[in-house]
């Protein structure tokens, strides 16, 4: 695991990832100010080092199941930002013919199977993925991201214990920081220790700091690789924050600007490119071509996004059922 | 009476809420994110520093047990105001409802009443798509030993909860969340409402548009523009899905001889289908033409804008229907 | 045709598992006490022994977690039967199921789409009392994406199965616990059934009996008994609550002109009032008489037999209700 | 709490109270063949120190939440024998009117919220009776009962975090007799050892032999002490075992009959009987009493049950809503 983390390509290329996405979600949020974008917007703005770092443990058979919160997952797992942002234009040509939106990112192509708006919802599919691995002798890992709020819901329960008894390969990544909207950690816990929760089901568990995107790729790869050698499922911590209110409608009535403001001062990319810049692995020029770079892109996905179509109203009740030509 | 204000329903529902905690001790509010966050929908913004946080009380995220431990509370001696944050949720929570809250009075011999209120969120048009936008109150109107509510005016967002916390047994409020910014005048000495009748907001003659909720304000626009195509429509809120105010549905029907109903739920299995049910078995030989239903398409709500609108009732397809309606085969 | 053979329909879906499981190893069966006890109701009484523990997987109490697993396993490649021992405990996964199972393929734009399989026990009738009653086959008919079906006759617990295998999107299958035992002939090669059709069991020319799962005998007897009285009833099973053969419905109006729905689901928002409904709407001007219903009692169903009995569709109450129709202002 | 385990008297009603949950049951499944009682009916035999220990630790003014397999818990909370029975044959003068059966014994004058029969369903309402009482300031515990089964439920995890978080004054009464219908522990938890799932909250926690009355009385005075004394939820765990199938209709098939033999070795009542022998605390005599007291007693309920009178079908829909004139 440390192979790559030793080469400043692959450490410049981690920056680039956590850039682009800040960058993509900078815009978005300029995009639903505009009301080009409309619904929920949950940005991930501040967390960027965790999807980012664990993405890296996972191969292209491997799944992936997120939250509402999930546009840095969908980025770092692969999806273009062109099928994202037309997506969030609700464009037929997003990555769900404009249907789901900023919270319900699907792409069968890598394998993203959302995207899930209901807290906790998410995770049973989890464990259902990984049960067809494993019955089927596939070694691949279902990577199942939600935030430490899922935690206080049966299903987090339910499913940690399935996935253990079944030994089922689900990497479990709780992204924890530190608030459930307006509700902090300690006053949804009885135990905010959340290694104590994984114990409770015999599961590994590892908390890494999510600020630091190489910790955070060390701890996924270790613990992809325990769950890919079929030790059953793992249970991952980020400790992280969002920088931004929970959604674009939060007053943030519910914590202080202070403490925030700490927080920033430990933005992931702000510190990464710091430990780049003193290990002489970047330069003032590198880090501008990869900020042209960036913008060229989103630039580029917005113009695809604006370009789209919408999906026409005729086709309103296609895909209740499958179609069955297609199947 | 006294004068009138110019207010919102969001305003009006916590000024009710205020008024419910400052009557009674034993009345409390308790959901996610009530206290702190100031309420999804800021209903209850202000409150927690009013009533302090035993009484405005966040929970966790854990919609089965909040529900539930809503109904032990009520059980025993507290009046809960259990605030599900949006009834895309409360299926997380419907074991609580259904096998307990609907159940536990009847089952028990009569010895346990619930009086629990559960209010929530409920309607799409916001595009949130599939998970966030569902209209379940008629779905919920099917279960014995609850009531359902369904505000659809502002003095029922305002009168409403008193009742309801006044009823012995489980009172479900669903609030259409489109409501929420609608202005309105409200009297100053605003109090609790009969929720036992549907309400006539609009007499008319043509042909009868029943409906409740998130639909009121689309179905009274068609209404005024029905009148400038020479109709006269009576507009009917049902307001309580559950039991239903069967009486004033049929007496409506038995005047106009035609109706149509405007539903927020998907079309097979809603309350419309209740509600032309009932015609048929009580006023069948009065109608001039076949009940028609404008509900939701069968389909999980898309995100795109023009896919959402296309899926909702709308005040076109209301005077679409309302229109085929009257010209039809009398 | 080959021969036919006396069995039952316990021991007939028995058969549709254990082929499904010979057929296609992509098929399994999971949830509570299917293995090692047999099946709350011995239906899989003995495919441990045959196909062993990761094909006949016995689940921990977690409703939500194994239908959500299922769910899961259906979009990686598998064919999951998941058995929710009964439609009482459903509720606890009925978020997985309408936000997820039922959704995701829309909400996907068209790309994953959910084979799954959840079959449960339902209905009244054993004096399990207010929780281990319910009948709410024809509430999870409201949900667009699932299908619904309801197997009342031998061919059909044989039938469905296999058909719902074969569907790329979610099927439920509501077994009612009293037709296990029902004995009858069954062909020998009984293989798979259509279920996107209702079924004329009984031509007659008098009234349509519509009816399904646990009502089909009941509703047979009366009109066995209603030929006496020398009337001619059509029986039709509905057998597919969702999607609904409204085609099948509406033909046997045209020909009858009066009609009568037998359902165990309780009477307000049942999947009578939305046959009602399409009844109202495509053949109101047929009708010689207002659709009647036979539904359950809107109470929680009491333990003592009396009471449940007084509770739900009888014989008697089909009889009473045919006859008020059918005799009824034409 | 040693003074009354120390007093035979004391210790001879404990006997008596096991008894007598023992002979009931056994007249049950009598009657259940001859078709008196119908429905479901679980039977608690071999399990009877956990409910009769448990109570010894309740006040008149505490509260109880039980399962479907609750008669044991009925009778030694105080209902009589007469309401039960009457319950159970369906007749009006039962504890319900014979509208709950078996599964749903409720009693307003004890404070037993049910029998519930959903697993897991009544934790949640055992976390609202304890929030009330907290919540009016009374010093009241709420005892609530369930199988280790309903462990695998979300919602004994989400009623677990909102006590222990609240501090609510709930007893959590964990009737660990190894089996969930025909599933073992083993294949239904991944962790077997309860203790952790109860310091997963933060919750004290306690396990004792289920098939000792004595120690059960004293782990749940010092459980319900400590809850009474404000310090929030506890966890008591009773080891125990049901000699008897689930229910009637259950073939056994899931465990070998040498192991209920083994069980049957700790019988709580054989074992507590030879206890109170060996120190000289009952004789033959005073046993033979009992019995006799215990037998009349069951008669008695018996016949009140058969005397009794089956509700009118016209009240069936009474007590859908509550009858306003009697608030
Ligand atoms: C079952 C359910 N309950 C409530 C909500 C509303 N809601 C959306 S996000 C959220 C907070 C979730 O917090 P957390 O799991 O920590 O994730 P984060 O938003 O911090 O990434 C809530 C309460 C929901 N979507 N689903
Ligand atoms: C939610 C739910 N799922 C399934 C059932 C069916 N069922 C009834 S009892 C039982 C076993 C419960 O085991 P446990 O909690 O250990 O209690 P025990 O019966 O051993 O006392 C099951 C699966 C139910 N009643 N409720
Ligand atoms: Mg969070
Ligand atoms: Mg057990």
């Amino acid at each position: 695991m440390t192979r790559r983390l030793e080469e400043p390509d692959y450490r410049r290329r981690l920056l680039h990832e956590m850039v682009r996405i800040r960058r993509f979600e900078e815009k978005c949020a300029e995009l639903y100010s505009a009301t080009k974008i409309r619904g929920f917007l949950h940005l991930y703005i501040g967390e960027e080092a965790g999807a980012v770092g664990i993405m890296q443990a996972l191969q292209p058979e491997d799944a992936v199941v997120a939250t509402y919160r999930e546009h840095g997952h969908a980025l770092a797992r692969g999806i273009s930002a062109r099928a994202l942002m037309a997506e969030m234009f609700g464009k037929v040509e997003g990555c769900c013919r404009g249907r789901g939106g900023s919270m319900h990112i699907f792409d069968a192509a890598t394998r993203f199977y959302g995207g899930n708006a209901i807290v906790g919802g998410g995770l049973p599919l989890a464990a259902g993925l990984a049960l067809a691995d494993k019955m089927e002798g596939r070694d691949r890992v279902t990577a199942c991201f939600f935030g430490e709020g899922a935690i206080a819901e049966g299903e987090f329960h339910e499913s940690m214990n399935l996935a253990a008894l079944w030994q089922l390969p689900v990497l479990f990544c709780c992204e924890n920081n530190l608030y459930a909207m307006g509700t902090a950690l300690r006053r949804s816990e009885s135990e905010t220790n959340l290694a104590v929760k994984a114990a409770a089901y015999d599961v590994p568990s590892w908390a890494v700091d999510g600020m630091d995107v190489a910790a955070v790729v060390e701890a996924a790869e270790r613990a992809a690789t325990a769950v890919r050698a079929g030790g059953g499922p793992y249970f991952l911590e980020c400790r992280t924050y969002r920088f931004r209110a929970h959604s674009m409608y939060d007053p943030e009535l519910y914590r202080a600007k202070q403490e925030v403001e700490e927080w920033k001062k430990r933005d992931p990319i702000a510190t990464w490119m710091a430990t780049l810049e003193a290990a002489g692995e970047i330069d003032a020029a590198t880090l501008q071509r990869m900020d042209a770079d960036v913008a060229a892109e989103i630039d580029d996905a917005i113009a695809f996004a604006e370009a789209g179509t919408l999906e026409p109203v005729a086709d309103l009740e296609r895909f209740v059922f499958s179609e069955r030509g297609s199947e | 009476m006294s004068g009138a204000v110019k207010t919102t329903c969001r305003e009006a529902l916590r000024a009710a809420i205020r008024e419910a905690m400052q009557r009674d001790s034993r009345v409390f509010l308790m959901g996610e994110d009530v206290g702190e966050y100031g309420g999804c929908f800021a209903v209850s913004k202000g409150l927690l520093d009013e009533f302090g946080p035993e009484r405005i009380r966040d929970t966790p995220l854990s919609e089965s047990v909040f529900v539930g431990a809503g109904i032990g509370a009520a059980m025993n001696g507290l009046r809960p105001i259990v605030e599900v944050m949006t009834v895309n949720f409360s299926l997380l929570a419907l074991d609580q409802i259904l096998n307990n809250a609907a159940t536990i009075l009847h089952m028990s011999g009569g010895q346990f009443n619930v009086p629990l209120v559960i209010r929530m969120a409920t309607g799409g048009g916001r595009q949130l798509a599939a998970q966030h936008s569902h209209s379940l109150e008629g779905w919920y109107a099917h279960i014995p030993g609850i009531k359902v509510l369904t505000p659809g005016t502002i003095e029922d967002f305002r009168g409403m909860l008193w009742t309801a916390l006044e009823d012995p047994d489980p009172v479900l409020i669903f609030e259409n969340a489109l409501l929420y910014n609608l202005e309105g005048e409200l009297a100053e000495d605003a109090g609790p409402v009969d929720i036992s009748k549907a309400r006539v907001l609009r007499s008319g003659t043509s042909l009868s548009l029943f409906s409740y909720g998130g639909s009121i304000p689309k179905t009274l626009e068609a209404a005024v523009q029905l009148e400038s195509r020479g109709i006269d429509p009576e507009v009917v809120d049902l307001r309580t899905l559950r039991p239903l105010d069967t009486a004033t549905i049929i007496d409506s029907v038995r005047r106009t001889h035609r109706a149509v109903i405007v539903d927020e739920g998907w079309r097979s299995g809603s309350i419309s289908a209740e509600i032309m049910a009932r015609i048929m078995e009580e006023s069948f030989y009065e109608l001039d033409a076949p009940v028609a239903r404008v509900c939701t398409a069968e389909v999980p709500l898309p995100y795109a804008k023009q896919m959402e609108d296309a899926a909702l009732p709308r005040v076109e397809t209301i005077i679409e229907a309302a229109m085929n309606v009257v010209g039809g085969n009398g």
